[in-house]
Order: C-alpha cells, then structure tokens, then sequence
C-alpha cells in the first residue's frame, strides 16, 4: 500500500511520518507541495513542522500549495488523509476539517508526553484501536487549541467525529479536550498530538502511535 | 506611496488568550483602566499611488481570502494617510 | 557621502578617519596603513575593525588558546580540529560528527527573544557549513538572581526565543542549563551548541580554490542588521553613519534558515561546492576574507551585486551588516546552472557576487569602482594579539583562605528541610518550565533529553550507533580556583556521558568572561585555559573548537569565570543506554567515588550566600578510572540507573533519581550533614541488582574507586536514616519553583 | 463602552519575516497590489465610559511599558468609535 507524505517548505516531521508508515508495513512516498501529483498513492499524511515559519497563522499559507488542490480532491472521492499538528491546521484552514486552531491558552509551545483517548475507532486511522483507549504519545505545539462555534462543536459530539480527547489538565484549552476530529464522512482525520513519535518506547513515550499507521494499512488491505 | 490596513481580529466568542494575558498583566503593573483587552493583527500593504477602487476590492478578497480565517476571524479594510 | 575608492585612498594620504570610533587602536590603524602601503579606504577600514575584534580576532586570548593545540592529546577520531567553522571527530562506521558551543550573551539582554534566536540560528549554520545535517541542539544558559524583576523580562523571552528558532528548525533541543548568579544580573548568559552529523565523504571547509569559480551568496537579503555589533562590543558604539536608520537587533527567520538548510544540504549531496563560509559576526567581511584566504588568497567580488533588503545601505555597511541565514559558497561555473535549480526549488534566493583570481588579493568593486585590495590573510588571519596584562585578583586569597561558614545537618528535621529547600533551590529545581517549550522528539532519534544527565541521539537507526553530549560549568568553583574549576567541569561533562554508557571522544566550549582589560579577569581566563588545556591531555580529549566570550560584565562587576564544557560521546548501541534512574523497587544503591567535605563553592554555600573556601581539587586519573569503571558496568549490563552527582551533591541527586519515575528510596548512612551536602567530584549513584553487587565490587576494587551501598529502592518517599520525606512533598518542592517564578 | 485602540508596528528597519512570507503568499495567489506588507499587533481595549484624557494617557504609558517593545516597535494610540 502507498501512503504519501506531503513536505511543505517548513514541515519537520516528513521523515518520522514516513518512519512510521514503513514500521507499519506500508509504502511511504514523498509528496511535493508544489507538485500536484499524488503519485498515484492511496492515503495521504500532511505532517506537523512549521510550514511557511507558521506565519500568519499556522496552516494559512500551506493550504494554497497546488498538492492541496489534489488532496482536497481525492479526500472528497473518500482518499484517506490524515493530518498531524500542523498537517490538522493545513486541513482546517482548507476547510476538509471545521475549526479552528488557536494559541495555546498559556501562550507557550508546549512538549510533552500526553495521555489521550481514542473516542472513535470508526475512521480508518483510528479503526485498530479500542473505543476509549487510553494511549500515551507526544504533542508539540503553540497553536493547539481548538476553537469553534457552539453549533460546530454540538454537531462533532453528535456524530461522533470528535476522535480522540486529551486526558487529565488541558494542555491548551482546546474546546471540550478535543485532541483529534474528522470529517463528516470519516476519512479525513486531523490530530493535535503526534502518534509518528510514539512507534517506539526507544524514542518516544511508547510504541502506541504506531495504531494510527496500522489502522491505515488494515483499512486499506482487505 | 499610499497604505491600505487591514485589522483583524478574533471573533468575540472566541477565546483570546492573548488579550486576556494581557488584561491580567496590566493589572498586576497597577493599569486599571481596561474592562478587557483583544489581541489582533495588523496588516500595513504598501500600494503605488493612491489606492484605486478595485486595489481597495482586491485587498478585501485577499483579506477574505488569505488575511483571515473566517471561522475565528473578521477583517476591516481601510486606508490609511 | 562619496565613495572612497582605492584611487582616492592613495590620492588623499591625509584624509582622517573614525578609526577610533570602530574599535581600532591608533597603532592597529597604523598597521593597517602599513599593510596596505597606504591609508585604508572606508571599506576596508570597515573591515579590518570588524575582523580585528575582539569577538572575531580573539587578539586578547589568542596566546592563551594555543595551549589546546600545543597540550593537544594525540587522538585519532579528530578530522577537522580548531580553525575551522566546527570541529570534526570519527565516530565510527564511516560517520563524522561535528558540534560546538557559541555565545549570544550581549544581544540577549538587548532584545532576549531575538538574541537568543539568532544564537540558534548561528551555531546551525556554523555546523550546517561543515557539511552536516544539524541534529540537536543545547542550551546552557545563565540569569540574574531567579526573583529578581529583570529576569522575570530576560528569561523568559531567551527560551522562548531558543525554543522559537529551534523548534522551527526540526531540530530536537536534548540539554542545557540553568543556572542563577547576582553576576548575570545585567549580563545573562546565551550559549547556544549544536551537533551536526556526516559522513567523512562530505567534509566541507572554508575555503577559495579554482581560478574563475564563482564566488555565491545565497539564503535571506541583506539589511542593515547588527552593523557594527560586533565590534561595538569591544569599543564605543558606532556611530550612525547612513542616510536611514540601522536596526540595533538582529532579527531571525527561521524558516528562512530551515529551507536553507535543507537547499544546503541537497546542494552538498550533488558535490556541487568547493568551499563554504556562513555569514555570521562580521557577515560578508568574515566570509569573502576567510574563503580568500582559506584558499590561495585571490577573489574578487563585485558589492553591488548583493541583494538589498534596504537599498539605502552603504558598501561599508553592506561588508559589516550581519543579517541573518546567508551562506557564501564557492563554486565551478559548470556546476552553477544546477546549484540555482536547487535554489529555485526551495525558493532560496541566489547571486554570483564574484570570482575566484589568481592573484592573492581580495578585491571589492562598487559599480565597477574599487573600493577594496587587501591581502586577505591580513584580514581574516593576522589581526593584531596581545599578552594582555595579567594579575591574581585580590580576591582569591582573601576566599581561598577563609572557612565556609554554613549549618551542618544533624537531626532528621534538619535533613528534611535541606533536602526540600535544595529541591526547591532554582539552580536545582525541576527545569520542565523552560524545557517543555522545546520540542524534543523532532526527527524521531531522540534517545535521551532532559532531565537525564546528557542528551543522546541516534545516528543510524539500522547500527543503532548514537553520540551523546552533556555541557557543565561551575562557575563557583571556577570563582574560587579557575584553573580547577575548568578541569572539574571538563570531568563532570565526561562523566555525565559515561554514566549512560557512551565513552567520551571530544570536548568543545565556550569561555564566558569579563573584561580582558582587566589583569584579574585576564589571570581568570589564562587559569581556566591552562586547567582545560590540562585537563584535556591528562583525560586524553581533543578540544575540537569552541568560543570565547569577554566583556561580560554589568558596569565594573564581571560576571564569575564560567567556562562552559562540552563533552561528546560515543555508543556503539544506544538501546543499551543506561537511564539515570530506577522504575522498580528491591534494587542496591551504591555511591561510587570518595566524599570529602567539599562544601566550598557548594550550591549549599550558595543558598546561605558564602563563596568561600578551596575549590576541589580535581583528581583527573581517578575521574578515568571512575568513567571505564562506568562502561565497563555498562558493556557487563551490571546498572539499572546510573546518576552523576554535581550541583547540590547526594542530596540533589537522589531527589532528581526517586522524583524521576516515582520510585522511592531506604538510604542508611554515616555522617549525614556532608554526606547529602558536599559536591566532592568523581562520584556517581548507580542502581543495580543485589544479585549484581559483588561484581560491582570487583569491578570497583578493579579500578580502585570506592563503592559503597548507601541503601535500596522502593517505597513512596525518600528515606534517609531516621528522616522520611513523601515523595509527593518532595515532587512539590522541585517542581513549583519555577511556575512560580515564571508563570 | 468606547474603545482604545493600540497599534503596535515593527520599526520599519527591522526585519519583518512575517509580512514577507504575507506578501508571497499574496504574490503566489496572483494579487499583485502590495508594494511591501508588515504584519503589526492591534490591542483593543474597551473602557468604561469615553476615554478621558488621563485614560489615554495611562493607556500610552501601558503601550510604551508593556504593549510594545521599544528596542523593535513603534506604537500608536487612538480612540476608535
Ligand atoms: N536551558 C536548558 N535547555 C535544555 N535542557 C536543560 C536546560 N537547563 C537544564 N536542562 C536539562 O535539565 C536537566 C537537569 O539540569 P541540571 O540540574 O543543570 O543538570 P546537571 O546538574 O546534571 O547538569 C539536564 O538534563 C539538563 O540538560
Ligand atoms: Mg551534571
């Protein structure tokens, strides 16, 4: 299975991504945001870093990238595609995700080890997981924290797209502890936190983020 | 060269951490005149001459477009001297 | 202003001309005058003050530095030693590290956030420029008293800078310090280290060669940014000489700086340059005068052709201005085609701004009129040195001979609040504050960060093969014997290496002064250069580059003598690092090393405001002794946990070891009050097997190195003798200074 | 309640990363009306009342003191209806 990984100018965490897909067993290809071509791959990965230095707003410039034209495509004829902390603000400003992502309440970048929960395994990121499952994996950022209007946030709760909550003190406001969302159809996935740095306890917090990669290939191999 | 500014700021309802920051800071500096405080962006775009019309229509839309999210954000366009 | 060109330098003998002002001496303006056989003309006068700085010269601690090369130990992992950009040793396996420590202390208390960020943004280009992809970086910082108002301003803005810049960059930040003294009051500490990895194939070195190659800017515009800084420094400030005004801070971009890494970097792989200088203090006047000389000494470049950022700027101002993420390459005209493809393809903007010539003369023109001709290695080489006067301060026998006057603990109620109250200490307390803000998983081969006693990355995820490094200073013991104080710091960064397991190869630094005009700070600096010197040839360690930092003082107060060390190690597996603490209960703790009542310069001495008292005396045969003792335990897999101790003694260290995975800890010892409290150095806590304990002892006996079992794991607190601390008072203690303080 | 409105803008010799990579974007996405972009901070500070005199002033030292940065930024205060 191939998964593509986009690298914007500014994105970090291309190669982890990449290491993570491989772990899992899948093919990782590289993606160019100038390029438009998709590479014939059959999920896409927008992952974290500082795309365009974070100016302006995290995700604003990206989301212009002539790639996002293919991937706002392809996610509409159902592609999956995920996007990790900068990678889930490319998705937002694209409008493929509702919200938004703000400054984190304490106004500081913040690394840590974060325990979360997966509230929904329906989306074929999440689908190797067991419902409420309490994982630990890194996040890293400033501009974590979810932001949206009171009817937005009703309907995520109602059809279940939120997918995955912070556990314990909020680590940046985010609205009802959301750390992950989807789209109405479930494919496109967006997540705060950083699964790709959690395949394995020698180099992260656990081996427990490695569940996103494999739900992918698990998805997608019948 | 003239100036057009666009201003940018957080929709109401949505939370300002940075504008509260600085309420509390001002505050604890002994400033009381403040019932609250917002934090936005200020853009300052440099045009040619005097702006025109349609440079003025075409900031809106980069406003609309690339300045702002609207999902938290709203704009105003003006000029400025 | 008119231009000052060479024909008018020679025609107008007399013209006078702001030597003094720049920084220049009356007798270095009249070598200068002698080198050239005339006067210089404005630009080149610009130059030569830039270049013959203190910051870039190093004319005040030249004769002292030699010592690293003449003590130099014979070390077969050095590639590139001291001269070039950074330092390079083999580590094996056909790969080459590279890493060194830089200061940004005085644009840090100038504009904190961008000071510090550009100190970042420096030593990255300064290893990318060596041919390396940059993979970590630390940073050992120094403030003003932690509750003073200022460094509630100063601090906060530093890590959020070092975290901005670094964060942006992908690179994951695995170390540093923090460290509070009155001294740093005025004149905070930045000192910023970054590790770079290669293979020994893509060295790449400063350096000119090839008639008619082309001589290529490339990265961000220039503006008039930190004009003069540089040598302002050492002297007056400049005064402004342009039609607009000059920043007085540079500013960063990172993201400028990571696509011109990663353009960098694709360059490299297609061999597509010879030579390659980064533009940092004294920008294009370091760069065009180092690549010349580096090489066979002729270039020519024509000013003009460097992109703007202000057009107001002046030839001179452009030759001093020290805008931030540019890279000067040299390269075949063949090869230039696809080097721009590559610039066009990161969007990194790219200008030929000259040739190099076969003669050996730099020679600068502005539209075609010539405003420079200097034998390069004048500039770049042969700035003036000086055997400034030195003095033993007045100071060192006055404390040297006085007693260190500070309660000894005794009873378990004195043991309890020792303990909390050096937990809670901010040279001691929990750093999470400042370290959550950096990011530290970025490119997934972070091994280990902090809190541990060193950063370890991997370098080749199928070998497993990993370096790690760790940066001490003691600025006490440095206060109260300089020379040992260098040695004690050199030995602490070797040992916080070895405890993890990795063997330590080569030591970098930055030497963090006051004044060198005055003898007592220059008697300071020549002890700790001769005791690193020293100190590195009694341990077998190549000192591979680092930094010299004067005229670190508030008014006529210089800050203490802080030498910062760097160690780097080497670990053929990084899966078999061993942690700095215990998960689990039933295991031997055991002290290895000897404790004296070492309580002068002591974080204990500190608290109750008393810098007196003989430094320890550092024992460097014995420190070996004690590192093989720690890689041999390693290669035997005999340690759960091994912990350096340091900064606050026993009692720190298990603080740090019982807090670290909420494991407590049955201590039963003699002699408590200096047992918890003295800083001897040399000794080590490890965590092992019982069934372990008398290999451990062989083992101890084999290297003659006393081990001693000062209690067992488990529990919920931290028991010493008759005294029981909770583990969750303690964890208060440690944790809620710094929220406090910051925020 | 009135408004106080703070601007806060880089000095124009500072380097302004921010308002570059704007105007990129701007140029990228085929607008093609900006000269130069900065990118700047507006504070909104609401006060009880019309700002009085002494108000203003204190809401100057504020922005000198806290709202701006004197060694990188310029400010400006203004009432705004
Ligand atoms: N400024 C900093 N940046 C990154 N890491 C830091 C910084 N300050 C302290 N640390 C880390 O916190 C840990 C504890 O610091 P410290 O008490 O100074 O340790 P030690 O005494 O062993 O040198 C170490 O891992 C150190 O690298
Ligand atoms: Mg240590």
């Amino acid at each position: 299975m191939r998964v593509g990984v986009i690298t914007f100018p500014g994105t970090l965490d291309d190669k982890d991504a990449a290491r993570a897909i491989t772990r899992s067993g899948a093919q990782a290809v590289s993606l160019w945001h100038g390029d438009a071509d998709l590479k014939r791959v059959e999920a896409v990965i927008l992952p974290g870093g500082f795309s365009y230095g974070d100016y302006l707003r995290a995700g604003a410039i990206s989301r212009f990238a002539p790639v996002m034209k293919s991937v706002i495509e392809a996610a509409g004829e159902g592609m999956p595609v995920l996007g990790i902390c900068n990678g889930f603000q490319v998705l937002c400003e694209s409008h493929l995700l509702p919200g938004a992502l703000t400054r984190n309440s304490d106004l500081h970048f913040l690394c840590r080890d974060q325990e979360i929960e997966i509230t929904s395994n329906k989306t074929p990121w999440t689908r190797t997981f067991s419902i409420n499952e309490k994982i630990v994996i890194p996040i890293k950022n400033g501009e974590g924290s979810f932001q949206c209007d009171d009817k937005t946030l009703a309907q995520l709760e109602d059809q279940g797209r939120v997918i995955a909550r912070y556990v314990g003190d909020n680590p940046n406001g985010s609205r009802n502890l959301i750390a992950g969302i989807s789209n109405e159809q479930g494919n496109v996935v967006g997540l705060m936190p950083h699964p790709e740095h959690a395949i394995d306890p020698l180099t992260g917090p656990s081996g427990a983020g490695l569940g996103f990669f494999t739900s992918i290939l698990n998805s997608m191999v019948k | 060269m003239a100036k057009i500014v666009v201003d940018v700021m957080l929709k109401p309802e949505i939370l300002d951490p940075q504008g509260d920051a600085v309420a509390s800071a001002l505050l604890r500096l002994g400033f009381s005149f403040a019932q609250s405080v917002r934090q936005g962006k200020r853009f300052e775009i440099e045009v040619e001459g005097e702006p025109t019309a349609s440079q003025i229509s075409q900031v809106e839309k980069a406003a609309e477009l690339l300045l702002s999210n609207s999902v938290i954000e709203t704009y105003v366009v003006r000029v400025e001297k | 202003m008119s231009l000052d060109t060479v024909a008018t330098a020679q025609s107008s003998p007399n013209t006078k001309q702001p030597f003094a002002e720049l920084g220049l001496k009356s007798d270095e303006y009249a070598r200068i005058k002698e080198i050239l056989g005339r006067r210089p003309t404005s630009s080149e006068l610009a130059m030569y003050s830039v270049m013959w700085s203190e910051h870039c010269s190093y004319k005040s601690s030249k004769v002292h530095l030699r010592q690293f090369a003449d003590k130099a130990p014979e070390s077969a992992a050095l590639l590139v030693g001291i001269g070039e950009n950074a330092g390079v040793v083999d580590v094996g396996q056909g790969y080459a590290v590279t890493f060194k420590i830089e200061s940004h202390n005085h644009p840090s208390f100038v504009e904190p956030y961008q000071g510090a960020a550009t100190g970042i943004g420096g030593i990255v280009r300064d290893i990318l420029t060596m041919g390396a992809r940059p993979i970590a970086v630390m940073d050992p910082l120094r403030f003003g008293p932690a509750d003073a108002v200022d460094t509630r301003r100063v601090l906060p803005g530093i890590v959020a800078g070092i975290g901005g810049y670094g964060n942006s960059l992908g690179l994951p930040n695995i170390g540093g310090e923090v460290v509070f003294d009155r001294t740093y009051a005025g004149n905070p500490l930045v000192n910023a280290l970054c590790v770079g990895v290669m293979k020994h194939s893509d060295i790449k070195l400063a350096k000119a060669a090839g008639v008619g190659n082309l001589v290529v800017l490339f990265g961000a515009k220039t503006g008039g940014d930190g004009i003069g800084g540089v040598s302002v420094l050492a002297s007056e400030t400049f005064g402004a000489s342009g039609a607009t005004k000059r920043p007085s801070v540079q500013v960063g971009d990172p993201f400028v700086e990571k696509i011109l890494i990663e353009c960098s970097l694709e360059i490299f792989a297609e061999d597509l340059v010879l030579g390659i200088q980064d533009l940092g203090g004294a920008g294009l006047s370091c760069a065009t005068s180092e690549l010349a000389s580096g090489g066979s000494g002729g270039m020519k470049v024509a000013l003009d052709r460097v992109p703007l950022r202000d057009p107001s700027l002046s030839p001179e101002e452009i030759l001093m201005s020290e805008s931030q993420e540019r890279m000067c390459a040299i390269v075949e005209p063949g090869k230039f085609p696809r080097f721009l493809q590559i610039c066009k393809k990161w969007d990194v903007s790219v200008t030929a701004i000259g040739e190099v010539t076969d003669g050996n003369r730099l020679e600068i023109t502005w539209n075609g009129q010539l405003i420079v001709d200097v034998p390069p290695r004048t500039v770049a080489h042969e700035g003036p040195v000086y055997s400034r006067p030195m003095a033993q301060p007045d100071y060192i026998d006055q404390v040297n001979s006085q007693k260190v006057n500070i309660p000894i603990l005794q009873t378990a109620i004195e043991v309890k609040a020792a303990v909390l109250k050096l937990a809670a200490a901010p040279n001691l307390a929990d750093k999470s504050w400042v370290t959550s803000q950096y990011d530290k998983y970025v490119q997934g081969n972070t091994i280990q960060s902090h809190p541990e006693d060193s950063g370890m990355v991997r370098i080749d995820e199928s070998t497993h093969l990993g370096v790690a490094i760790s940066t001490d200073a003691n600025a006490n013991w440095s206060y109260l014997n300089p020379y040992q104080g260098a040695k004690l710091a050199l030995a602490e960064a070797a040992r916080n290496i070895a405890t993890a397991g990795a063997r330590p190869l080569a030591v970098t630094n930055c030497l963090n002064f006051g004044s060198p005009e005055d003898p007592g700070v220059m008697w300071q600096f020549a002890e700790t250069v001769r005791g690193l010197a020293d100190g590195c040839l009694e341990m077998g360690l190549p000192i591979t580059g680092g930094n010299v930092s004067f005229y670190n003082q508030t008014g006529a107060v210089a800050i203490l003598p802080t030498p910062v060390i760097g160690v780097l190690g080497v670990i053929a597996d990084v899966r078999t690092r061993t942690l700095m603490s215990f998960d689990t209960a039933g295991l031997d703790l055991f002290l290895l090393g000897q404790t004296d009542e070492d309580l002068a310069g002591s974080e204990w001495a500190f608290l109750h405001g008393e810098r007196t008292g003989q430094a320890p005396a550092a024992d460097l045969a014995r420190e070996m002794r004690l590192i093989e003792l720690l890689l041999a335990g390693h290669a035997a897999k005999l340690f759960h946990a091994a912990h350096d101790l340091s900064q606050g003694g026993l009692s720190a260290g298990l603080t740090e070891m019982v807090l670290r995975h909420s494991v407590g800890a049955i201590i039963s010892v003699e002699n408590v009050g200096v047992l918890l409290l003295s800083e001897s150095p040399g000794r080590v806590v490890v965590a092992l097997d019982p069934s372990k304990a008398i290999d451990l002892q062989e083992l101890a006996t084999h290297y003659s190195i006393k081990a001693e079992k000062i209690g067992v794991t488990g529990g919920n607190s931290l028991i010493i003798n008759d005294c029981i601390i909770d583990l969750d008072e303690l964890r208060h203690a440690h944790t809620s200074t710094f929220p406090r303080l910051f925020g």
